[in-house]
């Protein structure tokens, strides 16, 4: 592991992990539907998780790879009420644009 | 760590009770629960944590996390007693609703007191996520619906940013341990990712603190969550994310250059500014609320400035401002009940119908406001203090014509309340709600007439 | 035990005043006026009793009564200062006081409100009082000021009359003008001299280091402080009004008392005031041109009381005349002589003006000889003596003044003599208009015509007899005032009565005949009565109109403030308003267009969080 | 016994009155206002005898806050001024009926009680929370219990209570600083700074704009007239009576010793500023159509005066200045209370509604006459003596400020006799009009006696405060 490490270099990793967590950001941006966004979100958290686990073998520390477990199991339980909420909206709204969500506003 | 475990052992008994179906014995259990962890944590607090050595990678409970935990406990003590009337409708959920308000506390205390970054970043998360769902908890209102949709949508692209910010940190320091970064930190050059990992994880503090410009969401979601969720997250939930973003950052690394206290500057000034100005025209009483939440952040954020000795005024201004928040919901549920209209006209003639929840949220706005007598005055009266002395003067002024704008908005409740005509007849209000008003701003005005019991707990 | 005594001397008047406004409305009216009476004749008696100590032992008795204001550098007590000038002051204060409160018995004994009136007038003796023996300018300030209250209150006596009520103000206000003067000059003679009491200011004096031209402008705010209460110009048009008043307040304040107190100021601060012969000589020019423009307004009207009133500021012009050239001894003569007749001329119209029930235009009058012989009598003494005819008491103080001006000034003697000639033919006007000819009045009134009683005539008769022979205590071979008043105002070498001497007595005197025989001429002999006020044309309807001072005033004073407070309340203080609450707009303003920008739209508020983040980082890290 | 006796004795005043209930309210107010004027004079009496009567404690540590009350002879006059107006205005509104009157009397109390806190409070947070506190019973007084048209009084209050409060809080800010240079907010501490020029300028305009806008100074004064009129007579007598006199004192208590160079600085500035007050207030004041209105610019007229004694710096210009602060105080009750009287009969404040009054009550008149005549400073009253030593020191200054501010007494009588003119003479006004009551004689009486007694001998009071002032001076001249 050390070696491809040695390879690539760290920076590479960071830039992979920098360019997907951008085009998470961008979809949650540009995208209006709301699955879409949670998506998006998604691929956030994981370029981050990615990250951790260069930066774990980076350091030969194996927290990093320890945290990742946490990170994945929260961003299980957010999704879950995320799409909890999503139903209801959608039961409430027959819709999941969330450009629909304009009634709290001012 | 053992209020950790109290708390979160409350918590499963909340679950555990509706399964025995012992909802009548919900809150006078869980308030007594409450209590004993609010005495557990008293007591916690008399031995040294150097002492407590078994948890000491994880949680460090230091005069600052017993302190804020006790303030938390407190609030959540107030929350939960006004429980059992506001969910009266919702018998089936009502114990839900209680344990999540339980494992929300449990978070907040991870937040102050946590020594890694990954119970910094648990606690955030259990905080939010109950919060997205106590928003959403509304299911048949659009609003509420509404409001979580949003929450939960920004929330977790800010968890987003936090976790990016962490993973940077990590990244640079090769450990989640505070001690260990804060040691690393003054040592040698550090990579760039370092302080932007800082950044992104203040940043992500900041929304939610909700400081401009990363304040959008809070109106909104104010506005549509049941009232007392409102309360929840402008109370607990507020003072919860600034006194962890303070913590963080006297934690981590104790100086602040000066460019970074510009962004501070910055923020505070628009968090004051737009909150106030905002709040002026609003006509809904929580999203006015909600603004006013925004401009005390930007107060609040003062407290950064000179972060080696603002610990103690920060707990105060925090107690200040989330006490009088709590009397103030207190009042508003009482009025408003569970939805609604919430607008300032129902507030009309409160002043002769209910004189005494009136003189309490009058008493309440006034502390907002920072009139003396209130402990809201001296939380300010401290931090413009402290705030000058670390010499910016000119925050101060930003701050005093702020304080006079927001008597604008505060003083508007206050005029419907004792010179319009009451719309309604008179309605009953339960007891409890005004037990829970009394009690907060009397321990509002306690402090007020005695800063010394907050401002001494951190030496 | 002569402490107590000059305090009985003091209070007397105002123990009346007291009782009659406490329990005046309880006794009868013939009480009230009693005690109102005897209170002040009790000042009079007692002030004998000094006047002829003073004039054995000739030592001024000065004591004080308690310590009053203080300011830093100096303490003002409440002084009572007996001494020569104030012990002539009071003598004709309370005699001619005490008169005319006997003659009020009768002349308010109809008024309902009579128990005021006495007391008021108590309240005027005992400021008047005050002023004169006051040790100190404050207590005489003090004076100063509460004669001018008691002044507006008797104006506006008869309350129900708005117009009245606008001549009391009047003449409030355009005293308190003169007052501002006054306060200037003490603080400026107290700034300079660190006390305000008159021996010290003289010692302080003598001593000889005063900032000269510091004193000028002292003197000159308190001659300003003269010319409001003495009516001289430009202050003066507040008196011819101030007759709304009932007569016998006219006769006590506007004519023999209170308006005297300017000459009496002056020549009480005699010793600042021959320091400053800038001062002195805009003393003596103002005097003249008032006895001039006041002599040439009296020769039109036709309100015999108005007549009286112009008279009276033209003799106080004289009066001053004679202050500005130094001669204080001949001011003050002519003073006591001018209060006798004055004083009688003007309780003779009152009795007519009673007679007549209340009508005071003597187009109405006429052919009164008859019906009223002695008020006509004493009347047509006391005219001789405004006149100057020998051997009258005018004619010798007159003739004084005349004299004085001929030695320093031939300019200002020749006004003075012209206004003199003018006296000389409004008062034979006045006469032969009300007593002369036939009556001109109502059937109704004619009816009526009726001697006055007793207690009016027997005032009438005293002052009389007085302007006969007032003239007497400085009489050009004795000159027992001059002497009397030496140790104040040091000694004056006496005329020698040379041929010069004589012939201006001579002249003063043909004057005076040329201004009756044009009267005569005019009123008797053409039997000219004057127009109906509409007829008035050219220069004479100018004259008739006081020159329109009064409007000039009105338009270069009273209608500007009226129309500043009307602007500043209208306009300026809505604007001033505007500005605070425009900072509330601003702000509201701002929260509005706020809520424009949260509009609801999740997409925005992202946007803004990441513009946010992507701002912060490149304010950190990129942009260095 | 020291001062807090008397703080303690109002704010239990307070909440005794509150649970008095409505019908008891004002009587026990009344008792406790006057139970205190006994206990103030008392404390006067053995501060004259040299009894320390002053009281310092400890309150917080951090930021160092002392619970410290000097009764000097300054702060007690002005206590005394507190004490002595409560049960008038007390007494005063027994005519009158107001719902719910526990909290009306209470808050009128309470309001005492905050005002005469800043009189004595000789710690500058202390002073400032009383001076802040101050404010909210006068609004809730006004906001209530006022009158006319209910948004316009709510604008009005609302401007008043913004606007002051925002003065104050630069004051706020200024105490914070010098907290940050001395490390103590003690009276002594601060009079012992030393300050740069630069920095003595800008606390002393932050103060200023606090003082400014309460006292009122031109042009800071717009909330004054409106907030008079919409009171009810018991809230404007407080404010005008005694709050205004609040700015005053703390102009010579705190701003010009804590700030002497830039006082001595802005000296000529500030006394044209308060000279210009007097006259713009007199000239408003001649058109006002509205009773209450046109005493309040009069109000305006006159503490600009006292402002401006104030500034010249002097022992006379602040000794005339409190005089007439104490005198100001007692004649302003007593013509509002003048205007209530005639509300009470003829529900109006329109002056031209009225006139006539004179002939159906001579008493009446004869008092009302004598307020008049003491608001335009005749000597013999306490007024005068004010006024007096006030011009005198301008004249010291310059005497172009003496003429000016002179004129204040031939415009006051003016505008004053013309309101009296019109208000009670002329024709008998067709409507009935009740002479006076025994309680509002009373209430007359008591204030007039009080003028013209030290308007003849005011040297007691001179001599209770010169002492003060000059150690003051001492201070402002180190």
């Amino acid at each position: 592991m050390n070696n491809i490490l040695n390879q690539i270099g760290i920076e590479n990793y960071i830039f992979l992990s920098v360019l997907l967590f951008c085009i998470g950001v961008f979809g949650v941006l540009y995208r209006r539907n709301a699955i879409i966004v949670f998506m998006s979100i998604e691929i956030m958290l994981n370029a981050v998780n990615l990250l951790f686990v260069a930066f774990s073998t980076y350091h030969q520390d194996s927290e990093g790879q320890v945290f990742v477990f946490f990170s994945m199991a929260v961003a299980a339980a957010e999704v879950a009420v995320g799409l909890a909420i999503l139903v209801s909206v959608f039961r409430n709204l027959g819709s999941i644009d969330i450009d629909n969500l304009k009634n709290l506003k001012g | 760590m053992q209020t950790l475990i109290a708390i979160t052992a409350l918590g499963v008994f909340c679950l555990i009770a509706e399964i025995f179906n012992l909802r009548k014995l919900l809150v006078p259990v869980t308030v007594v629960g409450l209590l004993a962890v609010l005495g557990l944590t008293l007591q916690l607090w008399s031995i040294d944590p150097a002492l407590d050595t078994r948890y000491t990678s994880m949680i460090a409970v230091d005069g600052f996390a017993s302190a804020f935990s006790t303030l938390f406990v407190l609030l959540t003590l107030f929350l939960v007693l006004m429980s059992d009337t506001f969910y009266q409708e919702h018998p089936t959920k009502f114990s839900d609703f209680v344990a999540i308000k339980i494992f929300l506390l449990a978070g907040a205390v991870a937040m102050v007191s946590f020594t890694n970054l990954s119970m910094f970043f648990l606690g955030i998360e259990v905080l939010s996520i109950s919060l997205y769902v106590l928003a959403a908890s509304k299911r048949l209102d659009i609003k509420s619906n509404e409001a979580g949709m949003k929450y939960f949508l920004m929330g977790s692209f800010a968890s987003g940013i936090i976790l990016f910010g962490i993973c940077l940190i990590y990244g640079a320091m090769m450990s989640f341990d505070v001690t260990f970064i804060k040691e690393m930190s003054r040592s040698a050059e550090l990579p760039i990712w370092f302080p932007i990992g800082i950044i992104l994880v203040v940043i992500g503090m900041l929304f939610k603190i909700a400081a401009a410009p990363f304040h959008f969401w809070a109106p909104d979601v104010y506005e549509g969550s049941p009232a007392l969720t409102t309360a929840t997250m402008s109370t607990l939930a507020k003072v919860t994310a600034m006194a962890t973003l303070f913590k963080l950052l006297s934690v981590m690394n104790a100086d602040i250059d000066s460019k970074f206290q510009m962004v501070i500057v910055v923020v505070s000034i628009l968090s004051m500014s737009i909150g106030n100005l905002m709040a002026l025209r609003q006509d809904n009483v929580k999203r006015m609320l909600a603004f006013s939440g925004i401009s005390h952040a930007g107060f609040m954020l003062m407290a950064l400035l000179s972060i080696s000795n603002a610990g103690s005024m920060l707990l105060y201004y925090a107690a200040a401002y989330a006490l009088a928040g709590i009397a103030a919901f207190a009042v508003i549920v009482s009025v408003t009940g569970d939805g609604g209209n919430e607008t300032t006209a129902r507030f009309n003639g409160l002043g002769k119908t209910h004189p005494l929840l009136a003189a309490i949220l009058t008493a309440s706005l006034l502390s907002m406001a920072g009139i003396p007598i209130f402990s809201g005055f001296f939380a300010k009266f401290m931090l413009f203090s402290q705030t000058i002395q670390s010499g910016y003067l000119f925050l101060v002024i930003v701050g005093v014509i702020n304080s006079i704008i927001s008597v604008g908005y505060y003083f508007k409740l206050i005029l419907a309340m004792y010179t319009k005509e009451a719309g309604e007849g008179k309605q009953a209000v339960p007891l409890v709600y005004t037990i829970v008003a009394v009690l907060s701003i009397a321990f509002n005005i306690i402090i007020g007439l005695y800063p010394a019991l907050v401002t001494d707990l951190l030496g | 035990m002569e402490k107590n005594l000059a305090l009985v001397l003091l209070l007397s008047p105002f123990v009346g005043f007291l009782f009659n406004i406490f329990f005046g409305k309880k006794v009868s009216r013939t009480v009230s006026g009693a005690i109102g009476t005897l209170t002040v004749v009790l000042s009079f008696l007692l002030s004998i009793c000094f006047f002829s100590q003073l004039n054995q032992s000739g030592k001024p008795f000065e004591f004080s009564v308690f310590d009053w204001i203080q300011v830093s550098n100096f303490k003002l007590d409440f002084g009572i200062l007996l001494d020569q000038l104030s012990l002539l002051w009071l003598l004709f204060v309370t005699g001619i006081g005490s008169l005319i409160h006997l003659y009020s018995i009768s002349y308010m004994h109809d008024d309902e409100n009579m128990h005021k009136f006495f007391a008021y007038l108590n309240l005027f003796v005992f400021f008047m009082i005050t002023l004169v023996v006051g040790s100190n300018l404050l207590v005489m300030f003090i004076g100063w000021e509460g004669v001018g209250l008691c002044s507006y209150l008797l104006i506006g006596f008869w309350y129900k009359n708005q117009d009245y009520n606008d001549a009391a103000k009047k003449a409030f206000i355009m005293n308190r003008v003169g007052d501002l003067g006054f306060l200037i000059g003490m603080f400026i003679i107290g700034a300079l001299f660190s006390t305000l009491n008159y021996a010290e200011i003289k010692t302080a004096l003598a001593a000889g280091n005063a900032d000269t031209a510091l004193l000028g402008v002292a003197a000159l705010c308190l001659f300003i402080g003269a010319t409001g209460k003495s009516a001289q110009l430009p202050l003066y048009t507040w008196l011819p009004d101030a007759m709304a008043g009932p007569t016998p307040v006219s006769a006590l304040i506007h004519a023999a008392t209170m308006v005297t107190a300017g000459i009496f100021m002056v020549t009480r601060m005699n010793f600042v005031f021959d320091l400053t012969p800038d001062v002195q000589n805009i003393i003596a020019i103002v005097g003249a041109l008032t006895a001039l423009v006041a002599a040439s307004i009296g020769l039109l009207q036709n309100d015999i009381k108005k007549v009286l009133a112009y008279s009276t500021v033209s003799q106080l012009g004289l009066m001053f005349l004679a202050l500005g050239f130094g001669a204080y001894n001949v001011a003050v003569f002519h003073v006591i002589t001018h209060a006798f007749f004055k004083a009688c001329l003007f309780l003779g119209s009152g009795s007519v003006i009673h007679g007549l029930h209340g009508e005071q235009d003597m187009r109405n009058m006429g052919g009164l000889r008859k019906a009223m012989p002695i008020t006509f009598w004493t009347m047509m003494i006391s005219t001789l003596a405004i006149a100057g005819i020998f051997p009258f008491a005018g004619f010798w103080s007159k003739d004084e003044i005349l004299m004085v001006a001929f030695e320093h000034n031939k300019v200002l003697y020749v006004i003075a003599s012209i206004a003199s000639i003018m006296t000389a033919f409004y008062m034979f006007r006045l006469m032969y208009l009300t007593f002369f000819r036939e009556f001109r009045g109502t059937e109704e009134q004619k009816h009526h015509l009726h001697e006055s009683p007793s207690l009016i005539t027997i005032p009438l008769i005293i002052l009389a007899v007085l302007a006969v022979i007032g003239g007497a205590i400085n009489l050009p071979g004795s000159m027992w005032l001059t002497h009397f008043l030496e140790p104040i105002l040091g000694k004056h070498e006496a005329h020698a009565l040379g041929t010069h001497e004589f012939m201006l007595m001579g002249v003063a005197l043909v004057g005076a005949l040329v201004g009756i025989l044009w009267a005569n001429a005019k009123y008797i002999k053409q039997a000219f009565v004057p127009k109906s006020d509409a007829e008035i044309t050219g220069f004479n309807k100018t004259i008739y109109d006081k020159y329109y001072v009064d409007e000039f005033y009105t338009f270069l004073i009273v209608k500007p403030i009226n129309g500043l407070s009307n602007f500043f309340r209208t306009t300026l203080e809505p604007a001033l308003g505007k500005v605070v609450f425009s900072f509330g707009s601003l702000a509201n303003g701002l929260g509005t267009q706020g809520k424009k920008i949260q509009n609801g739209n999740i997409g925005l508020y992202l946007f803004v969080f990441v513009i946010g983040v992507c701002a912060i980082i490149t304010y950190l890290f990129i942009a260095q | 016994m020291d001062v807090t006796t008397i703080l303690l004795l109002l704010l239990v005043g307070a909440v005794a009155t509150f649970l008095a209930g409505d019908k008891l309210a004002s009587k026990v107010a009344l008792v406790f206002s006057l139970g205190t004027l006994g206990v103030s004079l008392s404390l006067l009496n053995q501060l004259l005898q040299g009894t320390d009567i002053s009281f310092v404690g400890t309150w917080i540590d951090n930021p160092k806050v002392a619970l410290a009350f000097k009764a000097d002879g300054l702060a007690m006059a002005m206590v005394l001024l507190t004490t002595a107006l409560t049960p008038l205005i007390v007494f005063s509104s027994f005519g009158n009926h107001f719902n719910n009157s526990k909290n009306f009397y209470a808050l009128v109390l309470f309001m005492a009680f905050a005002m005469a806190g800043t009189f004595l409070a000789a710690d500058g947070l202390l002073y400032y929370i009383f001076w802040e506190l101050a404010l909210i019973p006068i609004y809730f007084i006004a906001l209530v219990w006022g009158n006319g048209d209910a948004e316009e009084r709510k604008k009005a209050v609302l401007k008043f209570f913004i606007y002051t409060l925002g003065g104050s809080l630069f004051m706020l800010i200024a105490f914070a600083y010098l907290y940050s240079k001395a490390g103590s907010f003690l009276l002594e501490d601060l009079y012992n700074l030393d300050l740069s020029a630069g920095e003595e300028s800008w606390i002393f305009l932050a103060f200023f704009l606090a003082y400014a806008i309460k006292i009122p100074i031109i042009p800071f004064h717009t909330w004054q007239a409106k907030v008079y009129q919409k009171a009810p007579t018991v809230g404007t007598m407080l404010l005008s009576g005694i709050m205004l006199k609040m700015g005053l004192y703390s102009v010579i208590r705190w701003q010009l010793p804590i700030a002497p160079h830039a006082a001595k600085e802005y000296m000529p500035i500030l006394i044209g500023l308060s000279i210009a007050g007097v006259i713009y207030g007199s000239i408003v004041a001649l058109r006002q159509k509205d009773l209450k209105k046109l005493l309040a610019y009069s109000s305006l007229a006159h503490v600009g005066l006292i402002a401006a004694g104030c500034y010249t710096l002097t022992l006379d210009g602040l000794s005339g200045a409190v005089a007439q602060m104490i005198a100001h105080g007692f004649v302003i009750v007593g013509l509002f209370f003048v205007a209530e009287i005639i509300y009470r009969r003829y529900e109006t404040r329109t002056i031209t509604d009225m006139g006539g009054i004179r002939t159906q009550t001579p008493k009446f008149t004869s008092m009302f006459m004598i307020l008049v005549l003491a608001s335009v400073a005749l000597p013999g009253t306490y007024n005068f003596v004010g006024e007096f030593t006030v011009l005198y020191s301008l004249s010291q200054a310059n005497l172009w400020f003496a003429v000016l501010g002179g004129t204040t007494i031939i415009l006051g009588a003016y505008y004053m006799l013309k309101m009296f003119q019109n208000v009670m003479l002329g024709e008998t006004n067709a409507k009935a009009f009740a002479d006076v009551t025994s309680s509002e004689a009373i209430t007359l009486v008591a204030i007039i006696a009080f003028l013209l007694f030290f308007g003849l001998y005011p040297k007691p009071i001179t001599d209770l405060v010169e002492p003060t002032l000059k150690e003051i001076l001492a201070v402002i001249n180190k």
